[in-house]
């Protein structure tokens, strides 16, 4: 069963891929589509068996990988409660962004390739989480990096697509040597790269200490540390975020897929996979705790700020990434399993929502040229509202209902809060303002696309379309654009997702979040802190629904009741603005510290290395010297007799002299 | 008394004399043949000493066969000079470095 | 003493006349220098008694090849004019070379102490045979036990022979020969022929 | 030591020679010129003759008194005979490729043959010397011969220039020699070899390790070693290309074989004297040798330089001075004169439209595509000569430097391999401009007729076929040969 | 198989068809050529099938006394196979890719190649130390010849450049086999391999032998013949010097510095840790800069051979594993880089990066084959490239910590260089007329690339097949390294490592054959 789950998509992929032009679009799209709806239908029996407890974990193996010495990992599925959780996430929104991409690409000449990626995606992830061991999660995460990668630049003609599509691969890059030197690591310590093993070990490696890099450091830090380089790559944590939002140079589909509901969650999934491992250290934890905390804060300040709808929801991801990964830093692994759950729903569901905008905007992507468009497209504006009220965590906290995002976020924010330990408070504060700006960018998201005079004819794309400029359209805004509403193979996915964003945290709350015996060991459970999170005080329980009032509340002000407050804001508080729409100038400092230097050095070690020193006084240099000895050899021969003899006798003193003086 | 010393440093500065003559000569090539005589002199001394000194006549038949050779010798080396007068029309040692390097 | 004078003087003359070999400016001189060289060698050789070889360096060199130098030089026909004059360049460092050179064998064989010479010992099977005079000891060594070599140096001045027919000499187009037959079978009408040339042309032998 | 008679028939292939010498040069006087074809097939068929004559002391690993002629002065043991066989085969060669390069310009001359033979006859003394005398009366037959060859194109003034110089650095250096083997004869009282040996055992006068100096020097000379090796190239481009196809072959090979003797027989007992110096020689002559061959533009000129430093190699294999070394330079030797005679009978080879023949290197360009057979030949000369397996010539570097290896030379053997390096540098630029440049359409394509041209190419084919890599199949027999050889070289009797 | 002479066969095959070429005309050559490298490769194939995995180290031993000196010996072992098998494998590709663009003199291009191919079997089938010296030298000619003749612009540079470095650092690894046959008294291999030389001298012989391969290799700073070489020389050159011929090296160290001086080769690592940090990263940022295809392909391999330096001196398995699979992997796959950029040359004739672009479009095939050896030499997961570095940087990690790093440092500017490359060809607008004009790949080339990509993929995901036959030869290597190699700079404390790495490892091989 789970090996169809698994291998049906990369089977389809297969198909599409290199049937491409010869079978056509449609076969192609009937074939991937059908293989994810079908991994979709059996994954959730799994997942429902976890949760009725009827199933339990088991390890499929399917072939030999590697054997060398004491390192043995081979080829092999795992399911337990964490994969199927994984599992239903993965098959249900990817089917459904298949099945959006349908209507979402239809004009695009090369769907099959599209689709085919798609589904090679789907495969890796599924790979990802079923592993068993750290290489196959390992060859999982590269999986995905290589289909993001290429859906990243699936419009390669576009160089800033294919721009970001390198950046998106290599950036990952760096996160996966932290991986991979942590496998490397738990080799070198525990001789095995087998999860089961590592994570029953672990407890008793505790406290012992490593060499590394000439250092001697805590063995179980050093290696949770490295590992979480990689989860911080993947998942786009604070210094290695600066991928994502040009990811957003994909197709919509894509970056719900992909960068929102499944991919960009695998670090919080190894996190939660090594639970244990994380969990005999505290050191790392705590910095994981941070990294989180400061991403979810820093993520909402540019999110804030952007224009780009799609670049809005991208930070929205990064900063929701933030949340789940301060939650497994203080141990709520089941709130960030949780979070990441309801996230794929929402956060798949503001994806396809824009999309949907964008269709019918005609790629138009900023929202500076939306407005109005509650009207026109209805069911869209339904679904983006579903998903919005999921995201700013709308809920009745004393009744306890609410849409998907109250019940993780506010149970992480509860978490860190009663977790006791400075960074759990830093944290919940971090994710508090995260809160507050969360709703902030996620209303003015909201107002800017959907509420207030049309503002098309500003946009290019739609001039383009309707063959006008501004100054011909004159006082009609609209430019004689008339928005339809996408097609219903893009409607239904995000019915379907709307109801997840409204119902998945009522429904599954309790599992997730309560239930050591749903989890079933296959995270790390801490009773202690599940006790803790129930007690918080009260004011910690409110705080989250009271800043997203707050931010309701700024957004209305500054975008519907007084449209000219932000450009206010802009002139008190420039430098701030800037800094913030600049995206904190994370790419223009990496630029000038690694991108430049590398050009730059590589030219010096060609120029002045290779081609200056190496060569120069090497071969060429030996050239020369035999070059010029040659010259000289030549003159010496004169060709005058009595130089020859000269020379002999010379010859004949040496010798003679030589045998004197031995 | 005179030893078998004097005859060798006289045989010495003869060897050494017509060494001379071959790498000091400029003008022409006669002289060189001529220096090379000397060196075949000398060693005609040496040996015809060393033989009288040992007593032992092998000195003085290898200096026979040095006055054959150098008969010989005399005769080939006056050849080839004749030739190479005739094609360059110079016996002059500075002109004879037509090939070089 | 008679002995150690004639050394002496022989020496001194030989040495003198070598320096003077390769110092003079006119070959024939050079020639003329060499021979007094040859005959003050055989002088030495005559000391120690090998009258022999002493006899045959005379007749060869001064008769033979001292000779053939001379016709050499007198047959080249040079300009002697012409000649640069002297040794240029490397003069000194000549004249240093062969000191040292001299110095180092010198030195070498120790021989300017006298007597501290020490030579090798002969096996004595080629001594002089007793009561037989020194051209008769050494043919009897030469046709004896140097026969092959005696033999080979009669080869050596063969190929000498050759060597210098086949580079010197040269079929002369410029000289004509005398056929007899061809004489003989002339006859008249072939040796002379009528011819009437064009005024002003002339006859073409 | 053995009665006379029995001497005589050790110097059987002397004889011979002699005899048909004699009889040809009658011949030569009788018929004139135009017998000179003839002469060369009877020259030739007596070489062979000697060959046979030779083979049998080499394959049954003669040596020892009974192989010792005329109270000590020959030696016609299995040493020798490797050496005359080599010695005979170049002769051959240069003999069999004469009429051709002669003919062109009326110049073959029935005396090429004659002098040839007596040349030969006096490097059979030379490799058989034992003496002093011998080797001095070997040397000089051999030397005047090859001065005579050397100028033998009288009306070319290069021929002439060639000759006049080696004639007089040829004379100076048997000045040497002789002044060497006077001192040698008066400090230890005798000029036969063995003798001199035992004289010279023990701590020594200065005056003879002097006269052991001036008679390597000579020696280095022939051999043309650096610092003596000047001479080497302006003859080898003067003289017409069949001599210096015989230059470069048989003298040499009788030098090396004499100096050997002398070397390790002679003055085999002050090995510490010379080893040194040798050492140095030969480093010497690999650097010079491959520095002064890089600028050349004339084939000849670079084959002299290439001649240089593998005399360079050779070297190293008597510095060992082991048996060991002593057989490597043997086989060494051989593999040369393979390579040499190739390396010359393609140049021989190479004529332009005119039928003149082409010298200069960059005339070659391009000759992989006129005359592919001819370039592919000259490639495989070049590669072997630089040592790069599997070509044959690798395989006498390789039993050289094993031999100076296990004599401890490491350090030697470490510099001159390395020092190799740099003669690959003009090997290359051979087979670069034969291969790699465009034609120059000045070499005649096409190949020639005539049986000229056949045996020329008879001789290629045997000499390419040695050094390509079958030839390593006949390394067990070739290495039991010349051990045979070192063995008899260094049979203490 | 008992006793045929399948390896002699296998060297005789294409002799014979490099002495045919020499004669024929030009298609005749080329079939010719096919054929010989065809019936080389089906022989490879027996030989693979019939190697008795797990059974004597040294099979289908022949031997000879053929020689003086010498003999005439031959054998492999599980790493001379796999080798062997790259080689036989590469070539029938090589003559495909010359089929078309090679047009003058084809017979001696085909000669030379077949040349080549027994030559380069042979070094990996010599069990004599001499035999295996010659032929290891033997490969300068015909690869100088084709460089030369069949080059680029400037190949008389390269070509001379190519021949002189790799001839000065091999000539020196001959006077030290002397030294080591009159220590040891034979020339056979595996007995050699198994010899104890002193430890003073090792130290020499090791570094004269490091001079060889690591030029060969080749190494930093002796690495600046690689790129010459490979630009100048045609598509099959390059794709015969990457694949097999940089492999000498590798296999030079493997067979004969490692087992023949494991003291020196544990006193003198660092020398190689040092160079090959150093490569991975300045080989890399050169690469990066390139605007010549087949340069940066070139100064790639160099970066991915230095990963196969460190991890061959990491003294564990995995490393000595991981730097085979390497070798193979990057046989393959760099290989197929250069016959990629061949096939776009043979369309435009230029190197240059900025002539192409959006090849994605017109040329999607060729793009999605270029794709995958792209991510091959990336070494993503799934293709060969990952299963080597991967095993390779885990040995070197148990050695060093910092070397790892280094070296994982390789897998970030990996990608860089090679995504840059591939965005740089094949995405972005067709920017040239010419380029956007040329074909996808004909059937030709698809023959060419598909085995290619099948060998990328199967070694990556099933590399066992490699691995099995290697094992027990690693092994060996392994224990006889044991008492030299060097404690790793991790010093677990408590508990005690070694014995649970050992406890484990023995309960992964009861358990390893049950899937």
């Amino acid at each position: 069963m789970i090996e169809i789950i698994v291998f049906a998509p990369l089977l389809a992929a297969i198909i599409a891929g290199l049937g491409n032009r010869m079978i056509g679009n449609m076969p192609a799209k009937i074939v991937t589509t059908g293989a994810l709806f079908l991994s979709c239908a059996l994954s959730w029996p799994i997942f429902l068996g976890f949760m009725t407890g009827s199933e339990t974990a088991y390890v499929d193996p399917v072939l030999k990988w590697v054997q060398s010495g004491g390192m043995n990992f081979d080829w092999s599925l795992r399911v337990d409660t964490l994969t199927a959780v994984m599992l239903v996430v993965i098959t249900s929104v990817s089917a459904l962004v298949h099945l959006y991409s349908w209507g979402y690409m239809d004009e695009d000449p090369d769907q099959p390739r599209f689709f085919a990626y798609l589904s090679l995606f789907t495969f890796a992830m599924l790979m990802l989480v079923t592993a068993d061991n750290l290489v196959q999660m390992f060859f999982g995460w590269e999986g995905v990096g290589l289909a993001s990668y290429l859906l990243i630049g699936f419009w390669f003609k576009k160089p800033s697509a294919s721009a970001a599509a390198i950046k998106a691969f290599v950036v990952n890059r760096v996160g996966d040597l932290g991986f991979m030197m942590g496998i490397f690591g738990v080799f070198l310590v525990f001789g095995t790269t087998s999860i089961p093993e590592i994570l029953d070990r672990a407890p008793e490696m505790a406290g012992s200490t490593i060499g590394f890099l000439g250092m001697r450091v805590d063995t179980m830090t050093v290696l949770c540390l490295l590992l979480f380089v990689g989860a911080m790559g993947k998942s786009a944590q604070l210094g290695l975020h600066t991928w994502l939002p040009d990811a957003m140079e994909g197709p919509t589909p894509v970056s719900a897929l992909i960068h929102a509901a499944t991919m960009v969650t695998a670090g919080v999934f190894m996190v939660c996979r090594l639970s244990p491992l994380f969990e005999t250290s505290q050191t790392a934890l705590t910095f994981v705790t941070f990294i989180g905390a400061a991403t979810c804060f820093f993520a909402a300040t540019i999110g804030t700020t952007q224009t780009d709808i799609k670049r809005v929801i991208a930070y929205s991801t990064c900063s929701q990434l933030g949340y789940m990964f301060f939650a497994a830093g203080v141990g709520a692994y089941g709130a960030a399993m949780f979070h990441l759950f309801t996230h794929a729903f929402f956060k798949a569901l503001l994806f396809l929502g824009a999309g949907s905008v964008i269709h019918a905007m005609h790629h138009e992507q900023d929202m500076r040229y939306y407005g109005g468009l509650r009207k026109q497209i209805p069911i869209t504006f339904w679904a983006m509202m579903a998903g919005t009220l999921a995201i700013t965590g709308v809920g009745i906290w004393f009744l306890h209902v609410g849409f998907a995002g109250f019940y993780s976020k506010d149970a992480i924010l509860e978490s860190a809060f009663a977790s006791g330990s400075e960074m759990g408070q830093f944290a919940f504060f971090m994710g508090i303002v995260a809160a507050l700006l969360t709703s902030f960018y996620s209303w003015r998201l909201m107002f800017l696309t959907f509420w207030g005079k049309p503002r098309w004819i500003e946009s290019e794309h739609i001039q383009h379309s309707v063959h006008k400029t501004p100054e011909e359209a004159g006082e009609d805004t609209t430019g004689g654009y008339h928005p339809h509403e996408s097609p219903w193979v893009m409607l239904t996915p995000l019915v379907v997702l709307s109801l997840g964003a409204v119902f998945a945290g009522a429904i599954w709350s309790h599992s997730f979040l309560d239930s050591a015996e749903f989890w079933n060991g296959s995270i790390f459970y801490n009773e202690h802190l599940i006790h803790a999170m129930h007690n918080v005080p009260a004011w910690v329980k409110i705080a989250p629904g009271a800043v997203m009032l707050i931010g309701l509340a700024i957004a209305w002000n500054n975008y519907i009741r007084d449209p000219g407050a932000p450009a206010r804001f802009v002139g008190m508080f420039g430098g701030i603005y800037t800094f913030l729409k600049n995206k904190w100038y994370f790419d223009e400092l990496y630029n000038v510290i690694f991108v430049k230097p590398a050009f730059w050095l590589g030219r010096k070690f060609w120029k002045w290395g290779d081609v200056g020193t190496i060569d120069r006084f090497g071969p060429d240099g030996a050239a020369w010297v035999v070059a010029q000895g040659s010259r000289y050899a030549q003159k010496v021969q004169t060709g005058y007799l009595y130089s020859y003899a000269l020379v002999m006798l010379l010859g004949l003193l040496a010798a003679i002299s030589w045998i004197m003086v031995r | 008394m005179i030893g078998i010393e004097h005859y060798v440093v006289v045989s010495s500065i003869l060897f050494v004399l017509g060494v001379l003559g071959i790498f000091l000569n400029r003008k022409n090539v006669i002289v060189i043949l001529m220096a090379i005589e000397l060196i075949l002199l000398s060693v005609n001394i040496n040996l015809v000493a060393f033989s009288a000194f040992l007593g032992d006549l092998v000195g003085q038949v290898f200096a026979m066969f040095v006055l054959t050779v150098a008969a010989g010798e005399a005769a080939i080396g006056l050849a080839i000079l004749v030739i190479y007068f005739r094609g360059r029309g110079t016996i002059a040692v500075d002109d004879i470095h037509r090939m070089r390097g | 003493m008679i002995h150690t004078i004639a050394f002496y003087l022989f020496a001194v003359l030989l040495i003198a006349s070598a320096v003077l070999v390769i110092m003079s400016r006119n070959p024939v001189h050079s020639v003329l220098w060499l021979i007094l060289a040859f005959f003050n060698a055989a002088g030495l050789m005559v000391l120690v008694g090998a009258e022999f070889i002493a006899m045959l360096l005379v007749i060869v060199y001064v008769g033979a090849v001292a000779v053939l130098f001379l016709f050499v030089v007198m047959m080249l026909d040079i300009d002697f004019a012409e000649l640069r004059a002297g040794f240029v360049k490397n003069f000194p460092l000549g004249i240093l070379l062969a000191v040292i050179l001299l110095a180092e064998l010198v030195l070498g064989f120790g021989a300017y102490r006298a007597g501290a010479l020490k030579l090798g010992e002969a096996d004595g099977t080629a001594g002089v045979i007793a009561g037989r005079s020194n051209i008769d000891s050494i043919g009897a060594l030469l046709y004896g036990e140097y026969l092959f070599l005696f033999e080979a140096a009669g080869l050596v001045l063969l190929v000498a022979m050759i060597g210098a027919i086949v580079l010197t000499h040269r079929e002369r187009t410029d000289t004509r020969g005398q056929n007899v037959s061809k004489q003989n079978k002339r006859r008249a009408e072939d040796a002379t022929v009528n011819v009437k040339p064009e005024v002003g042309k002339g006859v073409t032998l | 030591m053995t009665d006379f008679s029995q001497s005589l028939a050790l110097i059987a292939a002397e004889e011979l020679l002699t005899v048909v010498g004699l009889v040809l040069l009658l011949c030569a006087a009788w018929m004139g010129d135009k017998a000179s074809r003839l002469i060369s097939i009877v020259a030739v068929a007596a070489l062979v003759a000697c060959a046979f004559i030779a083979a049998p002391a080499l394959c049954g690993g003669l040596m020892g008194p009974e192989r010792v002629a005329f109270s000590g002065q020959y030696t016609a043991d299995a040493f020798s005979a490797f050496a005359k066989l080599l010695i005979y085969a170049s002769g051959i060669a240069s003999l069999i490729v004469a009429p051709r390069f002669f003919g062109r310009v009326g110049a073959m001359r029935a005396e090429y043959p004659i002098l040839v033979l007596f040349a030969v006859l006096g490097m059979n003394m030379m490799v058989s010397a034992t003496d002093f005398l011998s080797l001095y009366i070997g040397l000089e037959l051999n030397s005047l011969a090859a001065y005579v060859l050397a100028s033998f194109l009288r009306t070319d003034e290069r021929s002439a220039e060639a000759g006049l110089k080696y004639f007089v650095l040829g004379a100076l250096a048997s000045g040497i020699i002789l002044f060497g083997m006077s001192l040698t004869y008066g400090f230890t009282g005798s000029t036969n070899f063995a003798a001199v040996a035992l004289a010279m055992d023990g701590t020594l006068a200065t005056g003879a390790l002097v006269g052991l100096i001036f008679v390597l020097a000579g020696l280095a000379f022939k051999i043309s070693a650096v610092p003596f090796h000047m001479w080497t190239p302006d003859v080898y481009e003067g003289a017409p290309t069949p001599v210096t196809t015989f230059f470069a072959t048989a003298p040499k090979v009788a030098a090396l074989a004499l100096t050997m003797r002398v070397a390790l027989g002679a003055f085999g007992t002050q090995v510490d004297a010379w080893q040194q110096i040798v050492i140095f020689v030969s480093l010497a002559s690999i650097v010079v040798g491959a520095l002064g061959a890089i600028g050349q533009s004339n084939i000849k000129r670079l084959l002299a330089y290439s001649s240089i430093n593998n005399v360079g190699f050779l070297l190293i294999g008597l510095a060992a001075a082991t048996q060991e070394g002593a057989s490597a330079m043997l086989v060494y030797l051989a593999i040369y004169v393979a390579m040499s005679v190739a390396g010359f009978v393609v140049v021989l080879m190479l004529r332009d439209a005119e039928g003149r023949p082409v010298e200069a290197i960059a005339d070659m360009a391009g000759l992989s595509r006129t005359r592919p057979a001819l370039a592919w030949a000259l490639a495989a000369v070049m590669f072997s000569l630089a040592g790069i397996p599997p070509l044959f010539g690798f395989w006498g570097k390789f039993v050289v430097f094993q031999a100076a290896v296990n004599a401890d030379l490491v350090a030697l053997a470490a510099i001159g391999i390395a020092a190799s390096v740099i003669g690959a540098f003009y090997y290359l630029k051979v087979v670069k401009i034969v291969f790699f440049d465009e034609p120059a359409n000045v070499v005649a394509e096409g190949s020639e007729s005539g049986v000229d041209a056949l045996a020329h190419k008879v001789v290629l084919l045997i000499a390419s076929l040695f050094i390509s890599p079958l030839g390593y199949l006949l390394t067990p027999w070739l290495g039991d040969l010349a051990d045979k050889a070192a063995a008899a070289l260094y049979f203490v009797g | 198989m008992d006793g045929f002479p399948i390896l002699s066969l296998m060297l005789l095959v294409p002799l014979v068809g490099a002495a045919i070429c020499f004669f024929v005309p030009a298609q005749t050559a080329r079939m010719v050529a096919l054929v010989a490298t065809l019936v080389d490769l089906a022989l490879g194939v027996v030989l693979w099938a019939s190697f008795d995995i797990g059974g004597a180290q040294w099979q289908f031993v022949e031997r000879a006394e053929l020689f003086a000196g010498f003999s005439y010996a031959l054998g492999i072992d599980g790493i001379a196979l796999m080798l062997i098998m790259l080689s036989v494998f590469l070539m029938p590709i090589c003559i495909g890719a010359s089929w078309n663009s090679v047009t003058k003199r084809v017979g001696e291009y085909m000669a030379a190649f077949l040349m080549m191919e027994t030559l380069m079997i042979g070094v990996f089938a010599a069990q004599d130390l001499f035999l295996f010296y010659i032929f290891f030298e033997a490969g300068l000619i015909p690869m100088y010849l084709i460089i030369g003749i069949w080059g680029g612009d400037n190949r008389i540079y390269a070509s001379y450049k190519f021949f002189l470095y790799t001839l000065i650092g091999s000539v020196l690894m001959l006077i030290a086999m002397f030294w080591m046959v009159r220590e040891a008294g034979t020339t056979d291999i595996p007995t050699l391999m198994a010899t104890d030389f002193p430890a003073g001298a090792q130290n020499w012989l090791w570094l004269a032998f490091f001079a060889s391969f690591a030029v060969k290799m080749p190494m930093w700073p002796v690495h600046t013949w690689l790129p010459d070489a490979h630009v100048q020389a045609p598509t099959a050159g390059s794709v015969i010097l990457a694949g097999v011929l940089l492999k000498m090296g590798g296999y030079g160290f493997i067979r004969f510095s490692l087992p023949m001086f494991p003291e020196a080769s544990a006193n003198l690592a660092w020398v190689v840790f040092t160079m090959s940090m150093i490569a991975v990263v300045y080989t890399s940022l050169v690469a990066l800069v390139q605007h010549d295809m087949k340069k940066l392909i070139a100064y790639s391999s160099v970066a991915h051979m230095a990963i196969v330096c460190m991890a061959l001196f990491s003294f564990n398995v995995q490393g000595l594993e991981g730097s085979m699979i390497v070798m193979l992997s990057h046989g393959l796959v760099s290989g197929a880089l250069f016959l990629a950029v061949g096939v776009i040359y043979d369309r435009l004739h230029t190197r240059e990066i900025d002539r192409y672009g959006g090849l994605a479009i017109n040329m999607p095939k060729y793009s999605l084959f270029f794709l995958l050896f792209t991510m091959a030499s990336i070494g993503l997961p799934g293709t060969s490239g990952f299963v080597g570095e991967f095993l390779s940087l885990a040995g070197v990690y148990q050695i060093s910590s910092w070397v790892a790093l280094i070296g994982t440092t390789g897998i970030i500017l990996g990608a860089a260089y090679m995504l840059y490359l591939y965005r740089r060809v094949a995405f972005g607008d067709q920017k040239n007329a010419d380029a956007a004009a040329m074909p996808d790949l004909d059937k030709r080339e698809w023959a060419m690339m598909l085995p290619l990509a099948a060998a990328v993929l199967w070694m990556g995901v099933y590399p066992e097949s490699f691995l099995a036959p290697m094992r027990a030869d690693i092994e060996w290597l392994d224990q006889r390294l044991a008492a030299a190699a060097p404690a790793g700079d991790a010093h677990l404390s408590e508990p005690n490592p070694e014995a649970v790495a050992e406890h484990h490892g023995e309960e992964a091989a009861a358990e390893g054959g049950s899937y």
